[in-house]
């Protein structure tokens, strides 16, 4: 009877797809990541999901010092997505790994330190200080945050300044993969793809939000104080989903998903056309388990398609002829 | 705080588009604390719109007739926009989902009741709802609440019948004149708090920014420690998305933001910066 | 008593706001215009909708000769959202003018002609030939088009080349004000409409459709066959409202506002972020007459907000301190 | 063809994800020929997601039991995505817009019956949909319907005795054998029209992409005209889009492209490319 269990649970183990997916040297038990700026420093999810279910968390971006961010109103939601114009806010990356990386350290998920900056040495100081700090499984350069007055964000409007950012922060962070977080405000997303590829890049994240704006008809006035801010959520899903789809024609380091992506099969949408990794974004929101349920429903998905291990989804889409 | 598919056991039509919406959420309803807020999906399917979900502050619990234990939530609710409509039309029997209670709540302990003597509370339209449960915490240190109401019209001045069966002195006032006396609720405060100039009096307010700001001024005026109960958009009430914040001026100037969802939504109204509206 | 009558419905008159808007010399009867390609020809419209209540209407963009079209299947519905690919079927310019227009010429309503070419000399010969057809208002030159493979979209990736064509196309049709129709699919909008302003553009037209990308998770395809096509619908609203904005910060010649208008307050949006008249696309196809009912709703908008002529109205956008 | 807001009567489970929807249309009803369709819009409120309304074939009228004329819209709905399932998840007495009836249907004359002995009706799953208004206006003419009807298994094969009431010889196949003959509707089809050769028999088709090619295969071979009622998704229904086409192969080989909402859905096989899916 327990041989028969046994067998059986082995059989089981040999049928449960392989899940795991690998970065730049990094192991990821699964595809599911969660995006920068929407779990917080992870740790505020913890009661309402299992951190251990999904493959890594990026957390908010960090700059060396804190930074206070934008004057409120912040956010403001619009059809099937919402603006935000946070202006990086953050507790400072001494204060994240005093406070926030230790309690981190209590999960088997990896963690992603995205990191922001107003200019290029701004980013060369964090990324330095985050390379010698352990439990940290990857920087993310966002180098595409839409929300603060001369953010990094000039980073990102020609692919030579976006080569010489990354090549900077590639050599003050030896020790950490570097993935760089792309805009989607560009004529063509391929190029800065390649910028970073050729300076060194391990990963893109592909993408951050598109500038947008609403106006209270009211008032006459912007519905953000900052006038524009970030779109995301479902409603830039396609966008997202055409960017990613290009990246990954254009370079052959490892494209991340993000935008819009809310269940399963948006996840599965974007490993198709080519990620090699998802980040769930606004969805943890609204539900904060979605990346949870999500990492579930790829195996779910994967045990009914017969397939045996989760890369032989990426990049599976077949064109008409 | 839990988040839990909770269903509706009835929406209450009190008027002037106010709705009071009963949740059977007993297992939440054991935790709040008065003046917290919970988070509500405003649709029964998660992915529709509106995406994000809704704060509310709980005004009642209500409880089994026998056990005397909480069976539920209840929530005044104004419908102000496409996800309040949306949730006050919902029938009994839908599900939605409800995340807290969240939030920091009003602080009445034992030990002040050594301090203060009496509390007003002032209330515009909607922001009638975290007072309730306020006024009974109050009357069990047995600090005497008083309330202060005003709408623009008698019908904007619902579930006042909750507050006078308690037994509670109440001053209405109404924009036009229609119910209590005509005007601004700070009216009849500014008078009360002038009669009892250097008494510990302690004031919560909740309603329109411009009305919190006044009542604060009211209360600074007569040196008293106001409390009141912010809204701002919510994203997520987690503390994560950082776009609850409201601005806060410190002592020496320099301006700061704080989560409403996390270190609110009750604030010390001497902390808050009146010149930036945060809605 | 009849008197009176007579007073009280002048006075109602008096009171009644002047919707009107002037485009380069060109009165329109209020802002309200339907976008080109979800409009038809006009005339598909006629039963569901007084075609009068409008400003004016955009038809299908045309070509000299007719043109095929993508294969299918070509459009698919997004969060919010709609995808397209239909890649410029038309009926071409001449059977436009002898079977559609005449019908149109019925109507107290202007019609402006969307144009699409594949190469500078497409444009000018429709822009020659509708030059001279009376019953036309506008030309709108249709450089941003993201959905025929090597179509008038590359005018639209560097300002020199909408300077180009945008200049040339001014020379061909003399008798008719110019409108260019502005992708959102770049990096910066502002250079983009100084460029058609400064080639002698009338107006600018801001925005097409952002690229955008859906797949069939079962069948690891593409929703469309042509793989990518044009988001719209009230998703992009955001960016739309921005766009325009911008482009109104950068040019003196009227901004008309497109992208995801469906009820009136989103046209009073545009109007109030600056734009002159507004467009309304995809919102024609799940309620024929939304453009009707938007007209009527700015009218009454105006009405109770006591603003006497919609003029007023546009940008009065003003900014937090 | 008009655009209303319509009363939703009744909606009836029939298994397998398929429901019998009956609109309070009788306005709309007394314009219908078989083989047109309604769009939908599956939700309440016009903005609402999904944006664009859904088409349908009518499947039957129903009428007013004494005057017997037109009372309103019975359809066929499965439920296979957002908008379906929206749609068939409604109450009676809510409200939908209903634009038709759209489209043209199938064209059963007078005169036909001369040429015509007898019709072959192939249906594949929901795709009997357009065929039951269909098979009622041929024995109008004199025109003998015959039914082959296929479905994954027995409980696929919804509405059959709607047509096995009008008296007509049926013939119905399912995958699994659970009803009819196991395999392919086109088998017994094939048998038919094999021992019929040189009959005058018309062909109509709905269903699957695959199985109205393998019909008009059939019909071909058969030198007999077909009929296929096709699906495509559609954005507007008003010929405006260009969204709904379906490839033309004309007899010298050049393609063009079709609008099923205007020159169809109903199209004669041979028109086709088959090559080309439009779903
Ligand atoms: C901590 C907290 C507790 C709250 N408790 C309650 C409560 O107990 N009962 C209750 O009814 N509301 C309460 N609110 C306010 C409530 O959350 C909002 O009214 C609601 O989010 C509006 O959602 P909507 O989708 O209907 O409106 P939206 O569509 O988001 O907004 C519609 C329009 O109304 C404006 N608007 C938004 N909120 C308000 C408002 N509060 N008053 C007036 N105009 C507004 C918007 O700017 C917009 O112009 C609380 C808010 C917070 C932050
Ligand atoms: C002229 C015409 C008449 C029609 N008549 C009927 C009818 O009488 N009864 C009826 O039930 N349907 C009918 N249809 C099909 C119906 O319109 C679609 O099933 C419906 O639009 C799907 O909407 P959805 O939002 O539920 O699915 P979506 O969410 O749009 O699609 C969900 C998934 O189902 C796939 N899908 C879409 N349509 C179908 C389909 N028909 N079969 C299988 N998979 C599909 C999609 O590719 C997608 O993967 C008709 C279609 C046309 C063009
Ligand atoms: C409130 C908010 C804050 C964000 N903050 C950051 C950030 O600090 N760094 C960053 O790279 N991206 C940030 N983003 C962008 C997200 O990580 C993500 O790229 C984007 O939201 C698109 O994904 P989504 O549609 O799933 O939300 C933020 C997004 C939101 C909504
Ligand atoms: C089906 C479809 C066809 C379109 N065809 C054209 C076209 O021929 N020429 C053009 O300039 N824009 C075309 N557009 C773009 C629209 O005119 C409009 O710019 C865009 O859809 C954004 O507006 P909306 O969100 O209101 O739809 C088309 C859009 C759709 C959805
Ligand atoms: S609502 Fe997200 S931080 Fe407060
Ligand atoms: S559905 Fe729009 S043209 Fe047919």
């Amino acid at each position: 009877m327990q041989l028969k269990y046994i067998m059986n649970r082995k059989k089981e183990l040999l049928k449960a797809p392989r899940m795991a997916v690998e970065i730049a040297g990094v192991r990821f038990k699964n595809p599911v990541l969660t995006a920068s700026g929407t779990f917080g420093y992870g740790l505020e999810f913890a009661n309402l999901m299992d951190l251990n279910s999904i493959g890594g968390i990026v957390v908010k971006g960090l700059s060396m010092k804190p930074i206070k961010g934008n004057p409120p109103p912040r956010i403001y939601e619009t059809a099937s997505g919402m603006l935000n114009a946070i202006g990086w806010q953050n507790i400072g990356a001494t204060e994240f790994v005093t406070a926030k990386l230790p309690g981190l350290r209590n999960y088997e998920t990896k963690v992603i330190v995205n990191i922001v900056g107003f200019e290029l040495n701004d980013y060369l100081e964090v990324a330095r200080f985050l390379n010698d700090c352990p439990g940290i499984a990857a920087l993310e350069l966002n180098i595409s945050c839409p929300n603060v007055e001369k953010g990094g964000f000039h980073f990102n409007k020609n692919p030579k300044d976006t080569y010489k950012v990354t090549a900077a922060a590639k050599k003050a962070c030896r020790k950490l993969p570097l993935w760089v977080k792309l805009s989607p405000n560009v004529t063509d997303i391929r190029e800065f793809a390649r910028a970073c590829e050729d300076a060194g890049a391990d990963a893109v994240s592909v993408i951050n939000t598109l500038v947008g704006m609403a106006v209270d008809v009211e008032k006459r006035q912007p519905r953000l104080r900052f006038l524009t801010g970030g779109l995301s959520g479902p409603a830039i899903k396609p966008i997202a989903l055409r960017m990613v789809w290009e990246a990954c024609q254009a370079v052959k380091i490892p494209v991340i998903g993000v935008g819009g992506i809310a269940r399963t099969e948006d996840a599965l949408e974007f490993l198709i056309a080519g990620a090699r990794a998802v980040q769930v974004g606004t969805a943890n929101f609204y539900r904060p388990d979605a990346s949870q349920r999500i990492a579930l429903g790829l195996q779910e998905y994967c045990r009914s398609h017969n397939i045996e291990d989760i890369n032989e989804l990426v990049g599976s889409l077949h064109a008409y002829e | 705080m839990l988040d839990r598919k909770v269903k509706i056991k009835s929406v209450r039509d009190l008027g002037s588009n106010n709705y009071l919406l009963t949740l059977n959420a007993a297992e939440q309803a054991r935790l709040i604390r008065p003046g917290q807020f919970f988070m509500l999906k405003c649709v029964e399917e998660v992915d529709e719109n509106p995406l994000l979900r809704r704060p509310f502050t709980v005004f009642n619990i209500c409880r089994h007739a026998r056990s005397g234990r909480p069976a539920g939530l209840e929530l005044l609710i104004k419908d102000v926009g496409t996800g309040t409509r949306k949730l006050v039309r919902m029938k009994p029997g839908q599900i939605i989902h409800c995340l807290g209670p969240q939030g920091n709540g009003f602080k009445v302990s034992a030990e002040m009741k050594n301090r203060v003597e009496m509390a007003c509370l002032v209330a515009g339209g909607v922001g009638i709802a975290p007072l309730y449960m306020l006024a009974q915490d109050l009357m069990r240190q047995n600090i005497k609440p008083v309330l202060f109401y005003g709408g623009a019209g008698a019908s904007d001045l619902v579930l006042r019948e909750y507050f006078e069966k308690l037994g509670m002195d109440t001053n209405y006032t109404t924009m036009d004149g229609s119910f209590g006396e005509r005007g601004l609720v700070t009216e009849p405060l500014a008078r009360f708090l002038h009669k009892r100039a250097h008494r510990n009096i302690r004031v919560y307010a909740c309603g329109p920014w411009g009305m919190m700001q006044a009542v604060h001024k009211l209360s600074e005026r007569g040196k008293l420690q106001c409390d009141v109960s912010l809204e701002a958009r919510m994203g997520c009430s987690l503390g994560a998305c950082l776009g609850c914040v409201v601005r806060i001026k410190d002592p020496h100037g320099e301006d700061r933001y704080l989560r409403v969802c996390q270190e609110g939504p009750v604030f010390d109204s001497r902390l808050i910066d009146w010149e930036t509206e945060p809605v």
